[in-house]
């Protein structure tokens, strides 16, 4: 920045040559490089951004990503498909029911078994995985809301998470890493009280999100770094392939559950909330939104759900009762076939998608007909949403980029795998 | 002696403000930050044990707690963390994973924190509930009432880190290296 | 549905360009000669029947023992007709390599880099093909068969008693 | 198997006959079971072994045969003209079920605890053709589970589904009738003939065959699940014949070895001395390299090992010698040789080995190194022989002596101004040298045998070397290397390469396709 020109400019400041006073926008400044992450307070995830701001405004910016990268697909490739359940959990670890149920449905449908799940574990699937979804987007917008100093509003959303993951807990055994769905099923039937529980939850849950809703929406500090902040066109999510309420804030209503509905999505009634401006401010909007919706399919779904068993009878797949397990050798060989050498699944290659928290949540399975599989490989939704940052983030100033990375919600787990 | 007796009281009066001011810097890179926000939000309210401050700079902060995963890649980050926090300094493995590396046992997942910064309480879990998180936090005001420091020891003891000595390819192309 | 797509290849080039297509669990997928990779997607993407215009997936597989021993796979999306394919190219290991489709999908970009870092799979014509998920220092491609479980190369010298 | 091999329509076919609509051709003689696994029809056995006879006690391979009243065994029946097989009939699979029910009926439900778990036969076929639940869950008959029945082998009587395999290998491998039933019903129980123990020199091939954990071996029972074990193919080393062997190891420890079939060589079976080799491997190793007793960096001790050669050459190469081993793979011996012909300038090599033993006419020979064929090949028409060395070491003929593997027998070591090893073993030599370097063995290298049909096998590395050990042929280059010369072989393949060159009767051998462990739980069931 060595101009003359511009070195004379500073020369005259001062001497009420006004007119030619430059910009606030185009003070000449030095560039400098700044690094944020991977430990940094305003990132959630572990990412590691090196900026090169003028002053406060970023020039260029590279995202440097796979501080978390644990090995996902290796670990998978060395597990029996149902030992793969746990590291599903911690893929999206927000929403673990959520990627439990993408996992098995892949291997279903390879298995051709995918028509067969009984229809309650169908309905309690569906009912965890939107559970997940409202607890996926309480922790999104809690710690943004938290980035942006909103504090009180963190304790609002955490609360409502912590009553839905006791609910969880009372269902699966763990408040976070549940491993709740299984091949062929989920691995036990809703407690008693379950339903009534959830209603009264969802009761309190809408309460506390409307008031984190009034004290955001109409914030006047929060809307002015979520209002057209990190403008993205429609054109650019399908471009940077952005799938979930990142791609729906730009108006591309493209949601799994409506246009290629799996397990019973398609008995619900419910509407996919999109954005019209593509800011920061239509992704919250649209999480808060798509929270609510989700409990309409939660009301929905406890209303239409039908008795039954909830893990498919193939003793090829499902384990045996334990009392036979101990007491009959028939059933001991099925439990020691099924553990050791696992679930046999025939050759083939799926890609399997659902809708994650994220977005689309896609499971691409390479199976060779033994108990492990070849390949599974997860196409994460946050990978791609956080992609875009590289273009999204210059010309924006650094304080944008918080809210900005907020709404993107990257996720370690899942970005890195 | 008196003077001794004297000191000592002083260092218990010491260990005792330690125990009460813990100033925490959380070192949150997976899962288990889930159950670390947990932690100061309502219900686990971490504030009772007067360790509620998050520091985000480590230069004021004297208790570091290692929450998940820490990566091959992560873990020169982790030490300068370390480094950069003032003597006297604890650590708390928040979770198998930052015990053991729990159930990640491969190429890029670290066995533990502890391969390279000294922890004094381990939390099994994985990921731990809250209340073990306040257990851990009083076990470890126990020690520091007690004056014992395990980190310090091991820190006599080690080298501090150096880059690694051996050849690396640009292009990473060569499995050299990658021994089985 | 997506039966179209596949109609479409085989109207739109030779046999030598498309080697083979299928269908399996309603997924259709095209195996594409390395050569035509960037060229297939292009046609996908701007043909009005199959506009398959949104990037969704790309990876690697790692099919050891069959020559060529890659397969470079890409997942592509049509939100308009609602219908999905995945193309498949083989890449050999001597000279894995093949055209990027950075240019036609930004999107491309990291999962380019991630199938070259994972797999060693080079993108001619990619911006930046850098690794993503692990570290420059690192050696190999980790998600070969070949390459072992628990290749650690760490990064810095472990603390004295501490067990690997 | 080696059948399925072979065409299904081979020239000398002259059975017409369908199984499962399928028209095919077959030879006279051959059985309708042996058919349908040539054109892939699945039918499910016990007590048949494609290397025994077939009593068809088990009525597993029942088949239906249009006109046939009832199903028929298929593994005793012959194939016929016109015959209509059928093996997946709603009868038969009813059949078969049923048999199936009265074996599992009073089998003990031991899985947790047997170590045939993972690898039975009785498990898959019970997984694969039935997998109902059980119709009772009353008692059992109960029999022995403890009878030392052998040197080397358990015997569960509960266990035993009474096939009777393991009598027939006695009586048609090992040609020694040890094995036989008393008793009849559910009362029926193996058990050795009055006055014997199964103590023949192939007893363990019953372990093997046996489709349940009835027979297990002392040496393996209890040591490591079965499914836990990584397989790679491999040669046994324990004499000349070379069996063909699979490697079962796990954590870097060879767990045991089993046969490995080779229709030229050894079909299914291998000597009890040949499975217990592998102790061998994990006992006892030089670890390190030493120069004077002392341990040392590789580099190091490369150094001295070459400026000590070195000297002795330029001295006078006629006292420089090199002893090989018929232990030793065929790239080391190469590559030694070579070393002592190139870098050397010696001719004196010797061929040292193990003794030699006891032999049969059935598998087992006297020779006990496994690749005497190789080291003569390779070594040539100047090998000179273990006798030969200790006498020019007493006659102080040689002075200096680079010595690998591991030779029985030497002359007085003292009278040697110059010793270099490099072995495998802690050993007297080694303790004696100015210079050892460690070795690495057959079960950790990629590398080959000859053995005495002159057949070159391949060994395929199932563990990591022992401590700091290298392959022969890398610490042959490195020495070359050090001692002025510039040979360029990256990997054992390039020396086999070589090998073949040079050697003409090795240049039709194949170094073969690269093969990976397989972990036994995602192979399938063996048996």
């Amino acid at each position: 920045m060595d101009d003359p020109s511009q070195t004379a400019r500073r020369v005259v400041i001062g001497f009420g040559d006004a007119a030619n006073l430059p910009e606030a926008d185009d003070l000449p400044t030095e560039s400098m490089p700044l690094n944020m992450g991977p430990s940094h307070p305003a990132m959630h995830g572990t990412v590691r951004m090196v900026l090169e701001v003028e002053g406060e405004k970023i020039r260029s910016v590279d995202v440097q990503i796979g501080y978390l990268h644990r090995c996902f697909e290796k670990e998978a490739e060395n597990a029996t498909w149902t030992q793969i359940f746990p590291y599903t959990d911690r893929l999206n670890y927000v929403s673990p029911m959520l990627n439990n149920v993408g996992y098995a449905l892949a291997v279903e449908k390879l298995l051709d078994i995918d028509k067969k799940i009984p229809e309650r574990a169908q309905f309690i699937r569906v009912i965890v995985g939107e559970i997940s979804r409202i607890t996926d987007h309480l922790t999104c917008l809690a710690a943004s809301a938290m980035e942006l100093a909103a504090f009180t509003v963190f304790f609002y959303l955490m609360k409502a998470r912590e009553w839905l993951w006791e609910l969880l807990e009372e269902l699966s055994g763990a408040r976070l890493t549940h491993s709740y769905v299984r091949i062929g099923g989920v691995v036990a039937d809703l407690t008693d009280d379950f339903c009534p529980k959830l209603r009264d939850i969802l009761r309190r849950c809408r309460a506390s999100i409307a008031d984190a809703d009034k004290m955001l929406t109409s914030n006047r500090i929060f809307r002015d770094r979520m209002d057209g902040i990190g403008i993205i066109t429609r054109d650019d999510a399908l471009g940077w392939g952005l799938t979930g309420p990142v791609g729906r804030s730009t108006g591309l209503a493209y949601d799994v559950r409506k246009d290629h509905p799996y397990l019973v999505y398609d008995r619900f009634d419910f509407d996919v909330p999109v954005g019209s401006k593509g800011d920061n401010f239509d992704r919250y909007a649209v999480r808060l939104e798509e929270m609510r919706q989700s409990m309409r399919i939660l009301e929905q779904a406890m209303e239409l759900l039908p008795a039954g068993p909830v893990l498919i009878d193939d003793a090829r797949v499902a384990l045996p009762p334990k009392r036979e397990v101990y007491n009959t050798i028939e059933s001991m060989i099925a439990h020691f076939k099924l553990i050791m050498d696992g679930i046999v699944v025939p050759p083939g290659e799926i890609y399997s998608f659902t809708e994650g928290g994220n977005g689309e949540l896609g499971f691409y399975i390479v199976s060779n007909g033994t108990g492990q599989p070849w390949k599974c490989r997860v196409r994460p939704p946050c990978f791609a949403n956080l992609a875009v940052l590289n273009k999204l983030l210059p010309r924006l100033f650094i304080a944008d980029l918080v809210p900005t990375f907020g709404m993107i919600n990257m996720i370690g787990g899942e970005c890195d795998r | 002696m008196p003077f001794s007796v004297y000191t000592s009281k002083l260092a218990q009066a010491v260990n005792w403000a330690r125990k009460f001011s813990l100033f925490e810097y959380p070192f949150v890179t997976a899962c288990c930050g889930m159950e670390f926000m947990a932690l100061w939000a309502p219900k686990y309210d971490i504030a009772r044990f007067g360790a509620e401050i998050p520091r985000f700079s480590p230069r004021q902060a004297d208790l570091m707690i290692v929450v998940g995963t820490i990566t091959e890649r992560q873990g020169p980050v982790l030490r300068r963390i370390y480094d950069q926090m003032c003597e006297p300094k604890w650590v708390i493995a928040f979770g198998v994973c930052a015990s053991t590396g729990g159930f990640y046992q491969n190429y890029s997942a670290m066995p533990g924190a502890d391969q390279v910064i000294p922890v004094d309480v381990y939390i099994p879990g994985c990921p731990p509930r809250p209340e073990q998180m306040l257990d851990a936090l009083v076990l470890l005001q126990e020690r520091i009432q007690k004056g014992e420091g395990h980190s310090q020891v091991v820190l006599r003891a080690e080298r501090g880190y150096v880059a690694p000595d051996a050849a690396i390819r640009p292009d990473g192309e060569t499995k050299e290296g990658a021994g089985r | 549905m997506a039966k179209i797509i596949l109609d479409r290849l085989a109207q739109q080039f030779v046999a030598g360009e498309i080697l083979e297509t299928g269908s399996q669990h309603g997924n259709e997928w095209a195996r594409v000669a390395p050569a035509h990779w960037r060229a297939v997607a292009q046609f996908l993407r701007d043909d009005p029947v199959t506009a398959l215009n949104m990037f969704i997936d790309l990876t690697c597989v790692d099919r050891l023992g069959r020559t060529p021993r890659f397969d470079v796979v890409l997942h592509l999306y049509s939100v308009d007709n609602k219908h999905r394919v995945r193309l498949l190219a083989g890449v050999p290991e001597e000279d894995p390599s093949i055209d990027s489709v950075v240019s036609l999908w930004p999107g491309a970009n990291w999962f380019e880099r991630e199938a070259f870092d994972l797999y060693g799979v080079r993108f001619a014509g990619h911006p930046d093909l850098r690794r993503i998920l692990m570290y420059p220092e690192f050696v190999g491609h980790p998600l070969r068969k070949d390459f072992p479980k628990e290749g650690r190369q760490p990064l810095l010298r472990r603390l004295p008693g501490s067990v690997d | 198997m080696a059948d399925e091999r072979q065409a299904p329509s081979a020239p000398r076919a002259n059975v017409k006959m369908v199984i499962d609509g399928q028209a095919c051709e077959f030879p006279a003689g051959l059985t309708i079971l042996e058919a349908c696994q040539r054109v892939g029809s699945k039918v499910p056995f016990f007590c048949w072994h494609p290397g025994l006879s077939a009593p068809a006690v088990c009525r597993q391979c029942l088949v239906e045969i249009k006109g046939f009243p009832k199903p028929v065994p298929s593994c005793y029946t012959p194939v016929a003209d016109r015959m209509e097989v059928v093996t997946g009939s709603p009868k038969v699979l009813d059949v078969r079920r049923q048999m199936l029910e009265f074996t599992l009926l009073n089998h003990p439900i031991d899985c947790p605890i047997c170590d045939k778990a993972g690898e039975c036969m009785l498990q898959k076929h019970y997984f694969d053709w039935d997998a109902r639940v059980a119709r009772n869950d009353g008692g059992k008959v109960r029999k022995a589970k403890v009878v030392d029945v052998g040197r080397h082998i358990v015997l569960d009587q509960e266990r035993c589904i009474l096939c009777s395999r393991c009598i027939r290998v006695c009586n048609e491998v090992a040609r020694q009738p040890d094995l036989v039933m008393a008793f009849r019903g559910d009362r029926q129980l193996l058990t050795t003939a009055p006055g014997q123990r199964l103590d023949n020199p192939y007893s363990l091939n019953t372990v093997d065959v046996c489709p349940v954990g009835a027979l297990t071996a002392k040496d393996f029972r209890f040591s490591m699940r079965a499914w836990e074990l990584w397989a790679t193919p491999s040669v046994c080393p324990g004499c000349a014949t070379g069996c063909n062997i699979e490697i079962h190891a796990s954590r870097n420890l060879i767990r045991r070895l089993v046969p490995r079939l080779n229709s030229a060589v050894n079909k299914y079976w291998m000597c009890d001395d040949g499975r217990l080799t592998y102790k061998h491997v994990a006992d006892n190793r030089l670890a390190a390299p030493t120069v004077a007793g002392a341990p040392a960096r590789w580099d190091a001790a490369l150094a001295e090992a070459a400026r000590l050669l070195g000297q002795a050459r330029d001295k006078s190469p006629a006292t420089l010698g090199m002893v090989l081993s018929a232990q030793m793979i065929n790239e080391d011996l190469f590559a030694f040789s070579r070393l002592a012909t190139e870098c050397l300038r010696t001719d004196r090599v010797y061929l040292a080995g193990s003794p030699e033993g006891w032999c049969d006419n059935i598998l087992v020979s006297a020779d006990k190194n496994p690749n005497t064929t190789g080291a003569k090949l390779i070594g040539g028409p100047t090998l000179r022989t273990a006798a030969d060395l200790q006498r020019d070491i007493e006659g102080r003929v040689v002075t200096a002596l680079l010595l690998v593997g591991e030779p029985d027998a030497l002359g007085p070591l003292e009278s040697l101004q110059t010793l270099v090893a490099v072995s495998s073993h802690q050993n007297p030599p080694v303790a004696a040298a100015q210079v050892a370097l460690p070795l690495a063995m057959w079960a950790e290298v990629d590398g080959s045998f000859t053995n005495r049909q002159g057949k070159v096998q391949r060994l395929y590395s199932a563990i990591a070397p022992a401590g700091q050990a290298r392959p022969g042929w890398e610490t042959a280059v490195r020495l070359a290397r050090a001692l002025g010369a510039a040979w360029t072989y990256g990997e054992a393949k390039q020396v086999f390469g070589d090998v073949c060159a040079k050697v003409t009767l090795m240049s039709r051998a194949d170094w073969g396709k690269p093969e990976m462990p397989v972990q036994l739980r995602f192979a399938n069931s063996r048996g």
